[in-house]
């Protein structure tokens, strides 16, 4: 494949992926997880919390390619969609609170008609009474294809600054 | 609570009073609820459990190359579990003999020496030390047989499950897990080639008790009903509620419990191998087992087990997408590694038959994935209520209201669980798994060893 | 701190040691520091006070229908605050009686049935286990009057707050507040209409020990001319520090005290019913009161108290914005939950009379919420001494140099208050407020309740 | 009232407001609460902190549209920075050190000449010794109204992802 | 010097500054250190982090001018990346896990073909097991020169948010 | 850990038995791990080492004019040091005499009054009670003598170093030097014009034990070799490892040891006088101290050492960049200021001889910075092996293998350290450097310290 190419700061494209990117967090923050699959997610996604360990420099960042935290498909996303419907979904309810800060965003376009976006994410978690939050960073890699006019997402990869994950359950969308 | 114990000043009398109730309250059910908070409690446990019994480290999969390590955890503590330069394995305490020093810097790799960055102590794969810069000048005669790596008093490999302990008055494997080999055999002898390790673990921590999580997986059935409802309201999981609740509860010996689901006859529709394609389960035979582990196997829908104190494993039928691929078997190991009185650290391996093709190995890791783990439809709601029970656990309200929780299902006359007639395997069965002797069993032993004296040991059979 | 607790290896020696020291320094107004710090000491504390005493948990306008619950502390623990099926107030233990799973799942809300998540064993408002999935399989023949919810010993409702106890062997509320009831009804009782509560509870955390809360409340006046002088910057108060001493200390029984600002004399032009509006005072009538206390009331600018432990009141005239509107007289409550030897859970409630506008409702609200809330201009600044406070509770200096902390002021000879004359009202009474006896009175009954054995308690009059 | 229309990252007037939110930030995280409050806010400001419970999943955000954390008006706050300013706001002095991290700008324009924007805010605050810090975080929503020329707050609302504030005071301003 | 005059966000010079903002943050979160002196930072090279103290409100934020918990010069900064090049950085090996948020981005123009930068940095800083981060939070003042038509670092100071600095060591780059 | 603690509820069991254990081992270099992680030992250790022994709070050149205040620690404790309206120096304890409230709002400042701003009692410099408002209303005969601040029992002042002691028992501080004494002249004393410290300290936490610092800098020149290896990588540091071991290590009285990095020969090519600019060393003289203390200085090309607890300076030729700067001397003062077993504040002082010119003041502090300091090649580094070291003096896993630290180096037989012959100064004194005797010493001391009864002392020289 051709390499990607930048996307300037200044070009209407980026100001459209910052305002895709605002739009999906506030969806998610919302726990408006319906309405973000279908409106704004592909059918073909790709989605990938990989697994981090710890290990020394000489040997890089220590994600795993083959074992993950999450490895979700349209399917199971819809999965858990239609889990926190059922009303059952103890986990989740009461739900936690969650907020996603995006800074540090990156385009490119790749060919195919796709875009490439790097962000840096940090997720705000709190359930019940807790004042100490769950706090997880890590870097954001999309990939957004141009759908019928539409941009959707066909890839994530979260990449943990984290190789023990302190929190009860993943049941969050990053 | 260190509240409970500064509280009438005498801080050995808070733990000696709770063991006191749990040996008086078991024959009927009652166990207090501090055991799940309980501070002093929790510090003995670290001594007279995770220091005393064999627990689980590593299987050999994940070290197949001399050199190769992994760092692990008896109780709260680090030994690097490393493949020897002979292909043995060890498991040697991370702490360098000089000033204590961890010198393992990585969760996996492979090395020849593990070097101190201190002062730079070297030790080769067998907890040797080798020596240190100018070493003459500095340490000249001092022997270094007496300063190498310290390591487990046992350790052992059962089919490529790496157990120690770090008593070396402790029973072998073998006798310590008793009637509860029988089954292991059953699940991790299947077939010829047994089974490897898909991946690394993933590890999370969760404000629970250990042991909500080994009573869970000694055979709590019931909660699927309730708890995992939403696993039928998306397919998850093959088997209705009611039906799953047949099959036999295990005592398999003290302390080791297990469930199986099964359907009350062989021709029954529901799963059979635990869902496995047809080709894995072909494979399956008696190459390593008897014919009757074999049939229960083949009968068998779930199995879920506990080896004390924290060595759980499950074998399930799970699907990611239940819209578009069929459930299969799921092996999956977990530990329940202590942290804290209300601190778990869960460690979660995926395991698949060697055979197994590399798509069907796919289909085990994402529909286990998705089910049992962090992330997963059915663990995302499990650690929930252990979260909740560990608070009660921490409560003063508790020990003031004196809060005995309820084991007592399938005691005599409670519910309609009975003993099971002629089970072919070893250990106490009871039919159907509307019982909970299983988690009795479990705080049976736990009582036994929580009041032994060090170098004494509870007997390992009924 | 557990340091003074193992520094000499007997843990229950240091809260004897400093309990001891606070008898024999009380008469001379010397209080042990480390009281607001030890560890051991406030695991006591959860004990000898909070497990025994009657504490306040919600005001019935909170939960006015069948269903309704609210969930609130005991000590540290929750309980379930709702209005049964019949209309009563039930407090039940948050804790499933199976394994002890927290069922409650909302600070507020309305239910008929409290079903756990674990297993789904579900009760109703009254606490009565009502059954679980498959019941007859699993439990058949238990008892299910056995396995209910754990509930308070003790409850009762006093002009609509409801306040309970764990300790089964403690007095009627009434006799525990003694002295106490006369001055709660002056405020709770002074129209036919009564209180009601304003929203929810505000809460939030402060790092200091719920003595400083509650010592405050009881009477401490002498800080406003230093540590709020903002507040006259700011005209958010109308009465000037030297006059606002002006008034009554008044230990109104063991462990309970309060304190009035009050002008000498009776036409003096200062604001009277704490500055509630007039059409509002001219509803405050005897229909629930006597005449002696409907005219003290008229003369208080503000009232102050604390009911031991934790339950403080302040009644005084407040403006969020004093430019614009002048004072009215504002109801809060509060509790000091203890979170921990240095940590408050600070729980603010406003009330207002029943037959205010909700204009003035308004004003009230928002009058509080600017000067005694988490932001408010006054409450803003108590937050900060008492977590400097608690750290020095919490100091090894404190303990090796043998800091004693002074509650001198207006012991015999030390400055001008005296007892008063023929006041109407219970209680030992000292004029003008520049005096320590309140907190001294609330420190004698902590003593007493701290060293009393269980099942025992000490007396509830002078 | 007419539904909002959203407001272009890629405009001019999205470009003002972030230079805005920006330059507010700065002043507050610099105590400079009196040229804040005289420059940027309206008279008419309506500044809310609602108060939050923990409600299952079926019964919404848990937010109080009746009870708040800080309910304020032009008059008030001016109080509070005179009370600073006064040299004897104990609670502040010496004062936190707060930062304000403004994330995910949405805008869009409201008729009446006003302007709703939405950000994530997360404010990191320490006080004297501490290394660990307080984290407040939660949805910023904001109404600037157009005042001769110049913009100026005249509504704010702050979601907290909190129900319990771990905070000895909320001396700040959000 | 003439007053520094503010860059309008909307220009594409100030689209440019976010872009190499963002580029450096990829760079330092990525460990590439060298590339980042190499190719963004110039030889002139003012590094500092001043320490601060817990001052009373009339004595203004309590930072230093004369004492540092850094002071780096080009020199410094390249003796750094040998030390971590040198394979015994005990210190940085295994490495944190290091993630820069950078928020509230300000640019004014400075005579001399400089730029002037504010932003609001948070590090979010991880090592081995630990699940709960470390977190630096602080103003960061950069002043950015055009080298030959390349932006390059010139300056930079980091007001911390902190008086005691709860980390085992400084080896990241701000 | 107070789990070793609970673990046989006798909690004061555990510290007695690491004492003695501690005392067997160490003639043979034996410690027990758990003494670096112990809760226990840690409280123990406030109250028997940190509220007894002489420490470190400030140099006079920090507080130069009357009023001047500087915030510091004993143990864990804030005291004010304070330069009085005399010219004196105080060290006053940080809390109110009324309720405790800490006043002292700044690092450092200056004021002639300390206000408390909860009731607003006023002290002045030495810490006298002034008064607070309306005081005749509120406190009329009340002794004010008796409600001063309280202070430290001894302080005194050491070439501007000021020290003090919580303990009235205490012997004089040169009693307490010893023979550390001639030592620390020689650096503090090695010109007429003495030191002054630059800038404010820096201050940063570490999650290890103090004693880890302490150790370190009594005479740890073994680790350079491993730990700080980078540090030649870079040219940070000009003299080879194997050369840089070449020195004397010097127990100069019991608790305080230091080493001195020294070339065999006089005329050694390598750096003298810690490698000061040539015009700085020319002003070093006998003004102050003896022909042999100068004959070793100019021979010196590191200093290091440890005044008993937790008081360590470093003197050592560095560069932040060599590749434009030559090494030049910089001294350093370190405190390891002791907030947990497993944390330790570190505070960091960096003086120059008063007679430096500001380029070289400069010089010296850039370069200290770039090695010395949270952010310096060399502390960077040291901070690592402390936490991994700390961790393992927690675990279950130390006490349960019983793993005992070696400090063997240089035991009779134990490498090539041997008795140094005609050394001038005081002391026990090795060479080369292979030896850690001088740790031993360090924990020699602080074993009589900890077993010792309130009000007794071990002896004070050997
Ligand atoms: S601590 Fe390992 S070599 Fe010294
Ligand atoms: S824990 Fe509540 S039903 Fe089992
Ligand atoms: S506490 Fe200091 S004056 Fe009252
Ligand atoms: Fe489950
Ligand atoms: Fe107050
Ligand atoms: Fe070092």
């Amino acid at each position: 494949m051709t390499p990607p190419s930048e996307v300037p700061v200044a070009s209407d494209l980026y100001a459209r992926i910052v305002a895709w990117v605002n739009r999906e967090a506030e969806l998610l923050d919302a726990g408006k997880e319906r309405e973000w699959l279908e409106t704004m997610v592909s059918k073909e996604i790709v989605y990938q919390v990989p697994l981090r360990q710890t290990v020394e420099r000489a040997h890089g960042t220590g994600f795993s390619d083959t074992t993950f935290h999450l490895n979700e498909s349209y399917g199971s996303l819809m999965t858990r969609v239609v889990r926190n419907e059922s009303g059952f979904a103890w986990a989740e309810d009461p739900p936690s609170r969650v907020r996603h800060f995006v800074t540090n965003i990156r385009v490119s376009e790749l060919e195919g008609n796709r875009l490439a976006i790097k962000s840096n994410l940090l997720i705000f978690r709190t359930r019940r009474d807790q004042t100490q939050p769950q706090l997880l960073s890590g870097e954001r890699q999309d990939v957004l294809r141009n759908e019928d006019g539409e941009f959707r997402l066909v890839g994530r990869t979260i990449l943990l600054d984290l190789t023990v994950i302190e929190t009860h359950n993943l049941a969050i969308i990053f | 609570m260190t509240g409970a114990n500064s509280s009438n000043g005498k801080s050995h009398s808070v733990s000696e009073r709770l063991l006191d109730e749990l040996r008086e309250g078991l024959p009927d059910g009652l166990i207090p609820a501090a055991l799940f908070g309980n501070e002093e409690i929790f510090n003995l446990e670290l001594r007279k459990i995770f220091a005393r019994c064999w627990v689980f480290l590593a299987h050999e999969s994940e070290i197949p190359n001399s050199g190769d390590y992994v760092r692990r955890k008896i109780g709260q503590d680090n030994f690097i579990v490393v493949r020897d330069e002979d292909g043995g394995v060890q498991a040697l305490f991370d702490a360098c003999r000089h000033r204590g020093v961890q010198i393992c810097r990585a969760d996996s790799g492979n090395t020849d020496i593990f070097r101190c960055p201190y002062h730079g102590w070297a030790y080769d794969t067998k907890g040797n030390l080798l020596g240190g810069p100018l070493w003459k000048n500095a340490f000249g005669t001092m022997s270094k047989e007496q300063n190498g790596l310290l390591k487990v008093a046992q350790l052992t490999s059962f089919h490529g499950l790496i157990f120690a302990t770090l008593d070396p008055t402790a029973p072998s494997f073998e006798e310590y897990l008793g009637g509860m080999k029988w089954y292991l055999d059953l699940v991790f002898g299947l077939n010829r080639h047994g089974v490897e390790i898909i991946g690394a673990p993933q590890r999370f921590v969760v404000d629970a008790n250990w042991k909500s999580g080994a009573e869970n997986f000694s055979g709590d059935d019931y909660h699927l009903g309730t708890l995992h409802r939403s696993a039928w309201a998306i397919g998850a999981f093959p088997v209705p509620f009611a039906d799953n609740m047949m099959g036999y509860h295990i005592q398999a010996s003290p302390g080791h419990s297990l469930s199986f689901s099964m359907a009350p006859s062989e021709d029954d529709p529901g799963p059979k191998f635990f869902a496995y394609p047809q080709d894995v389960a072909r494979s399956f035979d008696t190459s390593r087992i008897s014919d009757e582990q074999l049939r229960i196997a083949s009968r068998s829908r779930v199995f879920v087990g506990n080896v004390f104190p924290n060595f759980s494993i499950l074998l399930a039928p799970m699907t990611d997408d239940g819209a578009h691929f069929p459930p299969t078997g799921v092996l999956t190991i977990r530990t329940w590694q202590p942290m804290g009185a209300g601190r778990i650290e869960a460690w979660n391996w995926f395991c698949a038959y060697r055979n197994m093709t590399p798509d069907q190995k796919d289909r085990v890791y994402r529909s286990g994935l998705a089910s049992f783990s962090m992330g997963g439809v059915f663990e995302m709601d499990d650690t929930e209520p252990w979260m909740l029970a560990s608070r009660t656990g921490r409560s003063v309200a508790a020990e003031v209201l004196d809060l005995k929780l309820n084991y007592q299902m399938g005691l005599p006359g409670v519910g309609i669980a009975k003993r099971a007639e002629n089970w072919p395997g070893p250990g106490i069965v009871y039919w159907p798994r509307y019982e909970e002797g299983v988690q009795r069993n479990m705080f049976r032993f736990y009582c036994d060893m929580m009041r032994a004296e060090p170098g004494t040991w509870p007997k390992a059979s009924f």
